[in-house]
């Protein structure tokens, strides 16, 4: 724990025991903090103090209730919104001291996905204009190259390019318009791939198409996704690793078949205890947790879960529990947690 | 806490407005041509002519003379009206006489205007696209549409030359007698209510039909209370916020904004006086009538957010 | 009391801009009091539409409405306006998705949960308040008698769900239509919403028409479950039998794609093909035929009707799936 | 589009057509000469040989409005135009950079509002077109650079109010927020998505602008210093006011004109609006 000058509090992150480390971590943060205003001029700590690193090929998955800085953490790991102390690198480039154009110059490298698909995509283009756009700006290839790569694109999204390429954004259902938008994230050869809730808004029934789609894209493409969701389902056959969020800060990261197993911090059980399960005869719920997140704006102290958790203790509320490796590869932020 | 420093930006922002809006014209007014100088000296030598000048204050650089300007200002004193001969008149008396007058007339056309607004916005609202929401809409259109000095000037026409029915010209204090005075007013408000309760009817037509399609009215019927009570208990009060916001920033606008009426009808009003003013290079009292009307357009917008505050508490407490 | 609210050849059609809109075709089911009914169904396939009509709440005046609506035997549909709004609130109510937006922004909620009782039971303002904060309790919020003078802006999406709540049992209804009451909850408030509702439906013996996207919803929360697909119930069925022997095509599609935690980490998810019909194209044949992995031309060209398999179990199908034992 | 629009609308439309042919091709059509005397004077209408009647002097009514109409329009178009575009590049400006930017310009948006049109624009013209002894009249084309001018100055900030608000809706959606992430400049992203996104709703508005200049230009020649003894529809308003009782058809027939051309350009823009609305909430 640092104690940063200009803010009060300390700046407490939930520790770095998690990090793997090695030559081919692919994306690297330490210590984050996003700030931001909200309507009444006070300043919260979306991301509070957060570390975490990527390997080539991992699907890492980012899961936590609204109002838990998931959406942006995602924008944070793109530098879309700068983030007020802590660093960003991707494969040792310093993303959070880079330039406007450094930054700029690194964009290729991380794309990202959103969760709106038809808001994604301006109504005023053709597919063929979305998709050529990002390769006319970094000037990728002649034009008969360009044509030819918007047309392998859109064939490996499952979309038939002579029905598509000459069509606005408004003549597709959301589901096609996630595929137009993951075929132009991928038009500049990206390394990771960052999907902020990507299925939320789709029907379960075409959930399941881009779900799978972006597993083919990875392995194809040989991407690193970073996937957020607010539901623990939709993210369970996709991701490798999984990491859960409360106000800003991790619970609790895990191989993704390991936490669903064998949960160890509350709030991930609680989290997973929740989830309506397709089948009557499932004994129902049986820890429901009660109370809802407490508002940024004034986190408790020590562990910011305490409010809610059953296992609270006084030691909860005095110190802040460290991410500590409680089993291979699962790391829990928690002075109890459940065996 | 948060509250106090939200209404001191909004404070802030509005009186850079002021100063920015009244510096602005005096820069602009110091450019007239011609400065009053020339007008309002008659000193046979050139010593006489600058001890009248110095009188009126003319000799001060644009910045000093707005500083002057201001200063008298807030202590209420408008300025010097200048007279010939170097001496002056207190502005603050003709606007003491013009302003109750344009005060009153907007009150009128503000009266007239809702009272008619209301009932036909909730009419066309609640009968949205049937046969008397299409007529009643497209005459509300022409209306807030047309002109106010092509209906002061035809309905001037028509009632006063043609049938001879009402006076055309002057104004009538109440103190001389009631009836002459809303005789003579009659032509003057109705041109500028018109429009005004054609748009605020609009306006309000529009705001109940998006609070119609609220889950929360929807919800109000399902408890089975009549649709009269759903209405005004549940549609009018939040569908009430922009009506009340174009009111008051019509409120600011009809003071000055009834220059043409007032010069049709001969009424004495600000928005004469102002006329006046700019082809009497009096840009003293120009600067304080301007002053006036953008005092009175920040009063209205601030009186139009804390109204809407008591009607529509979700912009009281937005941090929440 | 059986078929406590029985539905006949419900029919809606809105006229659009972009053509007619069949939105719900010739829909039958019944309910008996105190039971619970599942409508599940994704995007356009009607169940809202549903829900509304036959409660005579379709506010779209386009709508053009047929079909028969019986409430312990009253025929709704031939009821007068002030007849139909007699029945709403003191015998059947309504929650709404948003918690945003389905209470009024401007009044309290003291106020307005004290509306129905005030204006439809003649109770005096004394008398509602009290019963209000009987509400409020019932709902489990905490500090109900502060909770009165709040406003809506000022409460959490779960707080604000469990008013709405409150606001429909007001006149103690007999049967409460929640369309999506929980899809804009976070999955640990939206666990306390369900069993709330639930532990209400058994001890105030109401019945509860259940509106909601999500299979897993209905599974642990309602007695019998209709799936609806392109403004038809497709399959109708008790709920323990709809997912132990499930005969229509596009429920078992529909329950094998929904991810499970018990998925490995890796495997490829369960696809349906295609996309969700054109509600304003009529339909030929089977609505999911150019989806269905078992569809033959039969299915292409006829259209199915609904039949009963015996105990109530109905699939609107040519090729139903096998019974397993 | 055309055929979807409303009554009421295809109406407007034409008529707008119609005036603009008449500035256009005005001299062209077979009218009198608008400056000609003849002897039957303040004739009603359908006199023959003057559909329209004449005024007081003589003077034929249809040819003064078909010319009249060059003025009035060409004033309204040119500073519509002009105010639109400086009225879209500070909206542009304050919407996409936000910070600082918008607050300034925000301010000085409220500012040239916060003067009611009418006395901006009769302040500026008073300083602008008047010589410094009064005697000596000021030559017409000055007088019209001048009006043309104070009227730009009266609508640019309405545009750039209902453009820096377009912006800062687009700017905020999501396509624009993936071409930053795609490595695109602000140049870039402002060329290729926001301005083409916030045109429309600059036509939209430009068309209300048309019916304001026309109200303020009608105004300005009433209070004596429109454009001047050139023809225009204001100027005949204001040449008419004296004798009223003698030839009424010289005041009605331009105050039509004026305030159906100003109905149209409202019912036209309003139609843009909707159809815009329409299809941004199909989105």
């Amino acid at each position: 724990m640092l104690l940063s000058p200009e803010s009060d509090e300390l700046m407490a992150g939930s520790g770095k025991a998690h990090l793997q480390g090695g030559e081919n971590v692919v994306l690297d943060v330490q210590d984050l903090v996003v700030e931001y205003k909200t309507a009444g001029n006070q300043y919260v700590k979306a991301v509070s103090g957060l570390s975490l690193d990527l390997i080539k090929g991992e699907t890492l998955a980012v899961v936590g209730e609204s109002g838990c800085g998931k959406s942006t953490l995602a924008k944070a790991l793109m530098q879309i919104v700068r983030s007020k102390s802590g660093s960003v690198k991707f494969r040792g480039e310093s993303l959070t001291d880079a330039s406007k154009e450094e930054l700029r110059q690194l964009r290729p490298k991380m794309q990202m996905i959103f969760q709106d698909p038809v808001s994604s995509l301006d109504p005023r283009f053709t597919v063929t204009q979305i998709i050529q756009e990002p390769l006319e700006i970094w000037s990728r290839g002649t034009a008969e190259e360009q044509d030819a790569k918007i047309n392998e694109l859109l064939n490996s999204v499952g979309l038939d390019p002579a029905l598509v390429r000459d069509r606005h954004s408004y003549e597709f259902s959301g589901g096609q318009c996630q595929r137009i938008s993951i075929a132009r994230s991928l038009a500049l050869g990206p390394e990771i791939l960052i999907c902020d809730e990507p299925v939320s808004a789709l029907d379960v029934s075409v959930q399941a198409q881009i779900l799978n789609l972006l597993q083919d894209m990875k392995d194809q493409y040989g991407l690193t996704l970073v996937f957020i969701s607010h539901d623990l389902a939709v993210v369970k056959a996709v991701s490798t690793r999984v990491m859960v969020m409360y106000l800003g800060k991790i619970c609790e990261i895990a191989n993704s078949d390991d936490l669903y197993a064998k949960p160890r911090h509350h709030y991930t059980s609680a989290l997973i205890s929740s989830i309506p399960v397709p089948d009557p005869t499932a004994t129902l719920h049986t820890q429901i947790l009660q109370g809802e997140p407490p508002s940024p704006t004034d986190p408790p102290s020590g562990c910011r879960f305490r409010t809610r958790c059953p296992a609270a203790t006084e030691l909860c509320a005095t110190e802040e529990p460290q991410l500590r490796e409680l089993s291979a590869g699962q790391f829990v932020a928690c002075h109890h947690p459940r065996d | 806490m948060h509250k106090l420093n939200q209404i001191f930006q909004a404070l802030t922002k509005l009186l850079l407005v002021l100063v920015g809006a009244t510096f602005l014209l005096s820069l602009i007014v110091r450019l007239l041509p011609g400065s009053p100088a020339d007008f309002y000296t008659n000193a046979f030598n050139e010593e006489d002519r600058l001890l009248q000048i110095k009188a009126l204050g003319l000799d001060r650089n644009a910045f000093s003379s707005y500083a002057h300007w201001i200063f008298d200002l807030v202590r209420g004193d408008f300025g010097p009206f200048f007279m010939s001969g170097g001496s002056t008149r207190p502005t603050s008396l003709i606007i003491a006489q013009s302003i109750p007058r344009s005060l009153l007339i907007m009150l009128y056309v503000q009266i007239v205007s809702l009272t008619i607004a209301i009932p036909l916005g909730l009419l066309t609202a609640y009968r949205a696209d049937k046969a008397v929401d299409r007529i009643i809409s497209t005459g509300l259109f022409a209306g807030s549409a047309i002109p106010g000095f092509a209906l002061a000037l035809s309905l001037g026409y028509f009632f006063g030359v043609r049938l001879q029915l009402l006076p055309t010209i002057g104004y009538v204090p109440i103190a001389e007698g009631l009836g002459e005075h809303f005789k003579h007013l009659i032509l003057p408000v109705a041109s500028l209510s018109i429009p005004l309760c054609a748009s605020y009817a609009r306006i309000l037509r529009a705001e109940i039909i998006s609070t119609l399609r609220q889950d929360y009215v929807t919800m109000a019927v399902s408890k089975g209370i009549s649709n009269s009570r759903v209405l005004i208990k549940h549609v009018l009060r939040p569908s009430s916020t922009s009506l009340i916001t174009t009111a008051s920033l019509n409120m600011g606008a009809l003071i000055g904004g009834t220059v043409i009426i007032d010069q049709i009808f001969a009424l004495g009003g600000l928005g004469q006086q102002i006329t006046f003013a700019i082809f009497a290079r009096q840009y003293i009292a120009l600067q304080s009538y301007i002053a006036l009307i953008a005092i009175a357009f920040i009063l209205f917008t601030v009186l139009a957010d804390l109204l809407i505050g008591v009607v529509d508490p979700r912009t009281r407490n937005r941090n929440v | 009391m059986s078929n406590f609210l029985k539905v006949k050849n419900l029919d809606v059609k809105f006229s659009t801009a972009r053509g007619l809109l069949h939105a719900v075709k010739d829909v039958s089911f019944e309910l008996n009091s105190g039971e619970s009914l599942g409508i599940v169904g994704e995007s356009g396939s009607g169940k809202t539409v549903l829900s509304r009509a036959t409660m005579g709440l379709l506010t779209m005046s386009t709508a053009k409405k047929s079909g028969s609506v019986k409430l312990e035997d009253v025929e709704l549909t031939e009821l007068t306006r002030e007849e139909l709004r007699s029945k709403w609130g003191t015998e059947m109510a309504i929650i709404f998705q948003d918690p945003m937006t389905a209470l009024n922004p401007v009044r309290r909620i003291g106020a307005q949960i004290s509306e129905g009782p005030r204006v439809r039971m003649g109770l005096s303002k004394a008398e509602a308040k009290k019963h209000a904060i009987e509400l409020l309790t019932l709902v489990q919020i905490p500090e109900p008698e502060k909770a009165m003078k709040k406003f809506p802006s000022q409460l959490s999406g779960g707080m604000r769900q469990r008013v709405m709540i409150a606001i429909a049992l007001a006149c103690s209804p007999k049967i409460l239509f929640a369309d999506e009451p929980t899809t804009a909850l976070d999955v640990t408030v939206q666990a306390q919403i369900l069993s709330l509702l639930t532990s209400l439906r058994k001890k105030l013996n109401m019945a509860m028409v259940l509106v909601t996207h999500d299979l897993g919803v209905v599974a642990g929360h309602t007695d019998k479950i209709a799936v609806m697909y392109a403004g038809e119930i497709v399959e109708f069925a008790k709920t323990e039998d709809l997912f132990r022997n499930v005969r229509m095509p596009y429920t078992e599609a529909l329950i094998n794609s929904i991810p499970r935690i018990t998925t490995k980490s890796g495997t490829r998810l369960p696809v349906i093909d295609g996309r969700l019909p054109d509600p304003t194209i009529p339909l030929v044949g089977c609505g999911f035929a150019p989806r269905c992995k078992y569809a033959t031309d039969k299915c292409r060209t006829e259209h199915p009707d609904l039949v009963d398999a015996g105990n109530g179990h109905m699939y609107r199908c040519f090729f139903p799936l096998k019974v397993m034992n | 589009m055309f055929k979807k629009l409303n009554l009421f609308s295809k109406v407007s439309f034409v008529w707008i057509g119609l005036m603009f042919f008449f500035a256009i091709a005005g001299k062209l059509l077979p009218i009198a000469d608008p400056t000609e005397y003849f002897d039957v004077t303040g004739a009603g209408l359908f006199t023959a040989g003057h559909i329209l009647g004449t005024d007081s002097n003589g003077y034929d009514l249809l040819a003064n409005v078909v010319v009249g109409a060059r003025n009035s329009l060409s004033i309204a178009v040119i500073s519509v135009g002009l105010g639109s575009l400086i009225g879209g590049i500070l909206g542009i400006a304050a919407g996409y950079v936000r910070g600082k930017t918008d607050y300034v310009l925000s301010v000085v948006f409220n500012i040239f509002l916060s003067i009611p049109n009418l006395i901006l624009s009769l302040v500026l013209i008073a300083v602008l077109a008047s010589s410094s002894d009064p005697t000596v009249p000021v030559p017409d084309s000055r007088r019209l650079v001048v009006i043309i001018a104070s009227l730009t100055i009266v609508i640019f900030p309405i545009l750039g109010r209902i453009t820096r608000g377009s912006t800062l809706a687009w700017t905020n959606s999501e396509f624009v927020i993936a071409a930053k992430s795609m490595g695109m400049k602000d140049s870039q992203i402002i060329k290729r998505h926001i301005i083409p996104n916030v045109l429309p709703s600059i036509y939209a508005v430009a068309f209300l602008g048309v019916g304001i200049v026309i109200v303020v230009e009608g105004a300005l020649s009433l209070l004596g210093i429109g454009v001047g003894d050139g023809i225009s529809w204001g100027s005949m308003l204001a040449r008419a006011q004296g004798d009223l009782e003698f030839a009424p058809a010289s005041l009605l027939v331009p105050l039509t004109f004026l305030a159906l051309t100003v109905i149209a350009c409202n019912q036209v823009g309003d139609a843009l609006r909707q159809r815009l609305d329409s299809r941004e909430s199909k989105l």
